[in-house]
Formats: C-alpha cells, structure tokens, sequence
C-alpha cells in the first residue's frame, strides 16, 4: 500500500476521491487523463498522487491500472493475457515438404539445414522447420563445428511420442523399408541408411547460443 | 437499442378539471386507468372509496362521451355495462335464492383490480427509480475482447512419414536405370514367336519348353502363356501346327505339321 | 474482508483464482457464470466461494462485484450513481403501456398476455411485448398447461441487470405485495401468495413449441 503522506487529503475524503476515480475508469471507454477527474473531484484534489495511489492497489491484482503516456485505464494483468485468449485448434494434414523435412530429420539427425536441402534437393523454407518446431517434433540441437557453424536439427521426445516410436531405433532400416516395398530393389549398392543419434551433443556439436534458444520456445507458453 | 425507460406518466395526477377530463379519453390506458383516476380524486386510500360513487361517476362519463358521438372503444363499454350491473346490484336488496355474485362482492372485486393497478404502476416507478444499467450504473466501458487464435495439430503417420523418406532417398539415386515397361504378348505376337521358336521342327515339344526362355519374370509369364495359348490354337485351326495333350493339367505339346512351311512374312 | 475457511486452496493458489476470476469478470462487459470460470480453474476450486469473497474485497471500492440472477459481473458502485449519471442518450423512451406491462411480468411471472391484459384492464399490443423482447428483459418461458396453451413470459437475466436486482426477491416493494395479496390473480387472496417466478418451467408450463423459439432471438445475437 502507499505511503499516506502522497495523498494530503483525509483519509475518508482520499477514500471517497479513489472509488471515484476507479469507477470513472471503470466505466469509461477510452483511457481518461488527470485532467478528466477534475469536474468530479474538485479542484483540491491531488489527481496524480491518487491515480499513483490506486495503481499500486491493483498492482498485485487480476486487473492494473496502467499508464499509456498521459493517460490511465484498467487493462488485464499482463501475465494473464492468456485468459484472454482462446486457443482453437484444427486437425490439418502436414504439408510434404514438412513431412520430407521431418523424415530427413529423424534419419540423419543431427542434420543440418543444408543436409537436409542435400537429400531433399530443394530448398527448405525456414517456416518448414519453424513448423515443425512449432508441432514440438523437431529440436534445435547445437551448431555444427564447421564454417558458418550451422545449427544442427535432431527430433524430440514428442516426435517419438507421436509415432509411437519407443526410440529411433524403432525407424526402420534399409532391409525393413525395402521389405515393406517403401524403397525398391534397384537401389544402389551402396546406397546406406544413417542410424539416426538423439544423444547428447556429439564431438562435432556446440551446444546452442544463448540467442538461439529464446527462438525455441514451445507454442503453449 | 435499450429503451429507456421515461418516467413523466407516474406524476401525480392532474388536479380534477371535469371539463377537460370529459372529453378527453384519449389520454386512460383503458376503462381500468379511467376508473382508478376518477377514484384517486374521490379518496387517496382505494379501500375506502365508494364504488357506488364510482361507477355512477363512470357511467356519467360514457354517457357524455357517447352524447358527444366521441368514439370510444369497447373495453369501456364493456366496462360501463359491468358497472352498470354492479351498481344495479349494490342498489337492489339480495334475495336469499339469488346465486348470482353480490354487489358487495363485486365491489370487492373491482376494488382489488384498482389497487393491483395501482400497485403495479408502483411497482413500475420504484423499477424506474433504481439505478440502471448505461444510466447510473456502468459495466466495464472498455471490455477486453477475447482474442481467438488458430493453431494446428498437425497430422502425419509413421507410413506418411516412412514414405516421404523412402521417396526422398530413392529420388536422389542417378537416374540410369530403364524405365519399367509392362510386357504385353499380343495374339499377333505371340503367334510370331510361336511359329519363330517351332521352326521346322517336327517333334512334339512342351508348349512350356518353347516359353521357357521368356519365363524369367512371373509378370511376362502369364501374358506369354496366354497369348501363346490363344495363338497355338489359332495356328493349329489354320492347320500350321499340332497340339497334343495327354491329360488334365499335363503339358501342352505342339509340333509343325509335316509338310508346311512356316508362313513367309507378308 | 472473508474468512480464510471459506476457501479451502492454500492461500497462494486462492489468491491465483482470485486474480483469474477478477481478470475475466472485468475483460467482460457482459454477467459471467460460475461455470465461465471452470476451463481457466481446476475442477477443484470452490469458484462460488471466491465470488463471494472477491464480492466482499470490492464491497467497499467504486466499482462492486454483483451477482445477478446465477452470473456476476463488475459494476460501477450503486452509490455513485449521481456522480457518474449520464444523460439519456437517445434511446427510445419506453411507454407506459411497455412499462406497465414490464412491471406486471416481472411480479407476476409467469404471467400469459391475458393475465398482463387482466390486471390492466385493456388488451395488450402485441408491439408491447415484442419491444420488451428485443430490449432482452422479457422473454417466453414456455406454454401455460390451459385450454389455447397461452405463452409464459417471464423475465431476463438482463432485465436483473439493466435495473440492478441480484434476483426477483429484490424487486422493490415485493414484501408488501406479497402482504397485501395483490400478487394474487384472484379476488379473494387465498393461503398461498404466489411469488414471481424465473426458475425452470413449472408443473403447468409445457415448453415452448419448435416455432416459438425462433421469435426469441435476443437482439444482440
């Protein structure tokens, strides 16, 4: 609460002067200046010292009285906008570049964005990964240790959980996917599929700058 | 759009001035409206008015609307002939057999309309008097609206997934593999090689042993056994070449018929 | 302020509804119920509890949190009405016919348009009903279980609010009514004064018919 001495008036009278003032707030639409409150206050009042006074009243509250340069108005407590949005969310199919991108991804984490465009032979969108990121499938890793030092991509647990993969070693390897006729016979001999590593960082990984990470955040924050 | 409510009607009444009450009906919300002004001007407490006074008062007052050929409408006619009965009730001792309402009854009766009336019309202005809504009473002026946002759930199954992978991969293999083309024996076909592949031969041979260098693949197979099939038999018709078959499901054996020649390209 | 009994949360997390409830009554320019309150709350929170004693944190402050009918909302204090009276804007005003006929539904819902009629002594415009419709403080409850099946009016949620009265008890002058028996259709006031009415239909209402409902709409939907 605020210090008496800021509001000269009595207390009753400075009682009576501040529920003024909030239901004037209140109930007005647009945010109102010191200056609105004379004609109900009088001219004795001191307006700032109120408006400064009732502020730290709702200060802790659901509600704050908030400044907008010379003028006042109740808004929602900022670490409640939430309440304020409603979320609705619609099923949608993932687009095939996404789908490609996440593929990549989980085969031959960590991947760059570059190795990824490698084996897709198109360049990815940074929507595509920021997307995939957004669906908490894919993860900001590290950063490669070469020139540029590019950020590696691997996936996350909610991939797994997704794919009701108990762990990437559950992707299917070469036999498997020629098996089930996803790749055909005529591959190259040499053609490999890379075992996919979620680990901790590997030798050739930094771990992520401190920009990088505010970048990661979880949609549902 | 809120009406707002207007509260001029619930003065008190106007002072009695019979002259321009006489001719103006225009101003009663009904025979019921007039019967509770003409009462306030006999008393201010309705259960001490006499209603014998006021339905004479009444009755007065339709008689000189109707001299004056006012028009008036029928609820006060209505009104005027209950009255008149009541009054003719009032007037008139009850007799013991009468089953009929009595006059003090009916007194009663209209004397609790005027007062249910009247405290309605109360009850109206005391809800007039409260502080109201966008008057003297305010809600929030500047709500906060609810803010709708739109996320995904992204869909996607470990074979769309799987598929997208196996695509990607295979898409980047050099492209130098042949096209795979669906072999298709036509009859035409199959009655070319057919006669290429018996020659001259002159011995029974499997019709089987003849394909055999085209059965490597299960798909063509099919398609040369049949289109062969169809084409022997058309040969054996044209009279090229023999078949022979020594039981169900046994080998078909197929020779050149002695002393044809094979048929010259045309 | 409320004893801390009534709310069982532990002080830190009551104070957190609290906050929430407060935020979204006052984001809202419309009642809220208690079970507007329920996605943003645990099921466990005891949310009629800390309406009440948020109720009792704003009693004394310019702008009250009342109930009206089941829902709440925030609303300038009554007491400063004189202070804050706008001039009437440029509404229609309502007719004393309208009026009447308002006063007569609210005291003696349900009430069908004969019995409006009988306690006027005139017969009722269907124009009068309708505009108290559309103004949202009347609306058809159902259909009365008599020859014709007559409409039911009774009134509005919103009726509460725009004359400020938490609940029909607080009609004005309703205990003299009720003393005086001119609640009553009947002459002879019997035992039981019948008091007005909003709750669910009664033994002798039916529901409305499939048709009746589409005339309702509230004139803000």
């Amino acid at each position: 609460m605020s210090d008496e001495s800021e509001v000269s008036e009595s207390p009753d009278l400075a009682d009576r002067y501040l529920r003024i003032i909030e239901a004037l707030l209140f109930a007005s639409a647009e945010p109102l200046a010191a200056s609105d409150f004379v004609p109900h206050l009088g001219e004795g009042a001191d307006i700032e010292a109120l408006l400064t006074r009732l502020a730290e009243q709702y200060a802790p509250r659901g509600v704050n009285l908030v400044r907008r340069a010379d003028k006042w108005a109740f808004r929602t407590a900022e670490d409640l906008n939430f309440l304020l949005r409603r979320e609705q969310t619609d099923n949608r199919p993932l687009s095939r570049a996404a789908l490609e991108t996440l593929a990549i991804i989980a085969y031959h984490q960590p991947a760059t964005r570059a190795e990824v465009e490698e084996v897709r032979g198109v360049a990815t969108g940074k929507g595509t990964l920021d997307l995939l990121m957004e669906a908490g499938w894919v993860r900001m890793r590290g950063r490669r240790r070469t020139p540029g030092r590019p950020v590696t991509y691997g996936t996350t647990e909610g991939f797994l959980d997704h794919f009701s993969l108990e762990s990437l070693a559950d992707l299917p390897g070469l036999e498997e996917l020629k098996g089930s006729g996803l790749l055909s016979n005529r591959l190259p001999p040499n053609m490999q599929i890379p075992l996919p590593f979620d680990g901790p960082l590997r030798e050739d990984e930094d771990p992520l700058d401190p920009d990088d990470i505010e970048g990661q955040d979880e949609p549902n924050e | 759009m809120t009406p707002d409510p207007s509260p001029e009607w619930l003065e008190p009444a106007p002072p009695p001035d019979d002259e321009v009450m006489y001719v103006d009906v225009d101003g009663y919300e009904g025979p019921l409206d007039l019967l509770l002004d003409l009462a306030r001007r006999q008393k201010v407490d309705l259960a001490q008015i006499s209603v014998l006074a006021l339905a004479e008062q009444y009755l007065s007052f339709i008689e000189t609307v109707r001299e004056k050929r006012i028009e008036i409408a029928a609820d006060y006619l209505v009104m005027a002939a209950w009255l008149a009965y009541l009054k003719s009730r009032l007037m008139v001792p009850q007799a013991a057999s009468d089953d009929e309402p009595s006059g003090e009854m009916m007194a009663a009766l209209l004397q609790f309309r005027l007062k249910r009336l009247e405290a309605m019309r109360r009850s109206a202005m005391q809800l007039l008097n409260r502080p109201l809504l966008g008057r003297q009473i305010f809600a929030r002026g500047a709500p906060e609206p609810i803010t709708v946002a739109r996320s995904s759930i992204w869909e996607a199954s470990l074979f769309d997934l799987l598929k997208a992978y196996a695509t990607q991969r295979e898409s980047g293999i050099p492209n130098d593999y042949t096209p795979h083309e669906r072999h298709v024996w036509s009859l035409q076909d199959a009655r070319d090689i057919l006669n290429r592949l018996i020659g001259e031969n002159m011995d029974w041979v499997p019709l089987d042993a003849y394909l055999a260098e085209y059965l490597s693949t299960p798909e063509q197979r099919i398609t040369a056994i049949a289109s062969t099939f169809a084409s022997s038999l058309e040969l054996a018709r044209q009279g090229q070449v023999e078949l022979r078959q020594t039981l169900a499901f046994g080998p078909l054996f197929v020779r050149r018929r002695k002393g044809d020649r094979p048929p010259t390209e045309s």
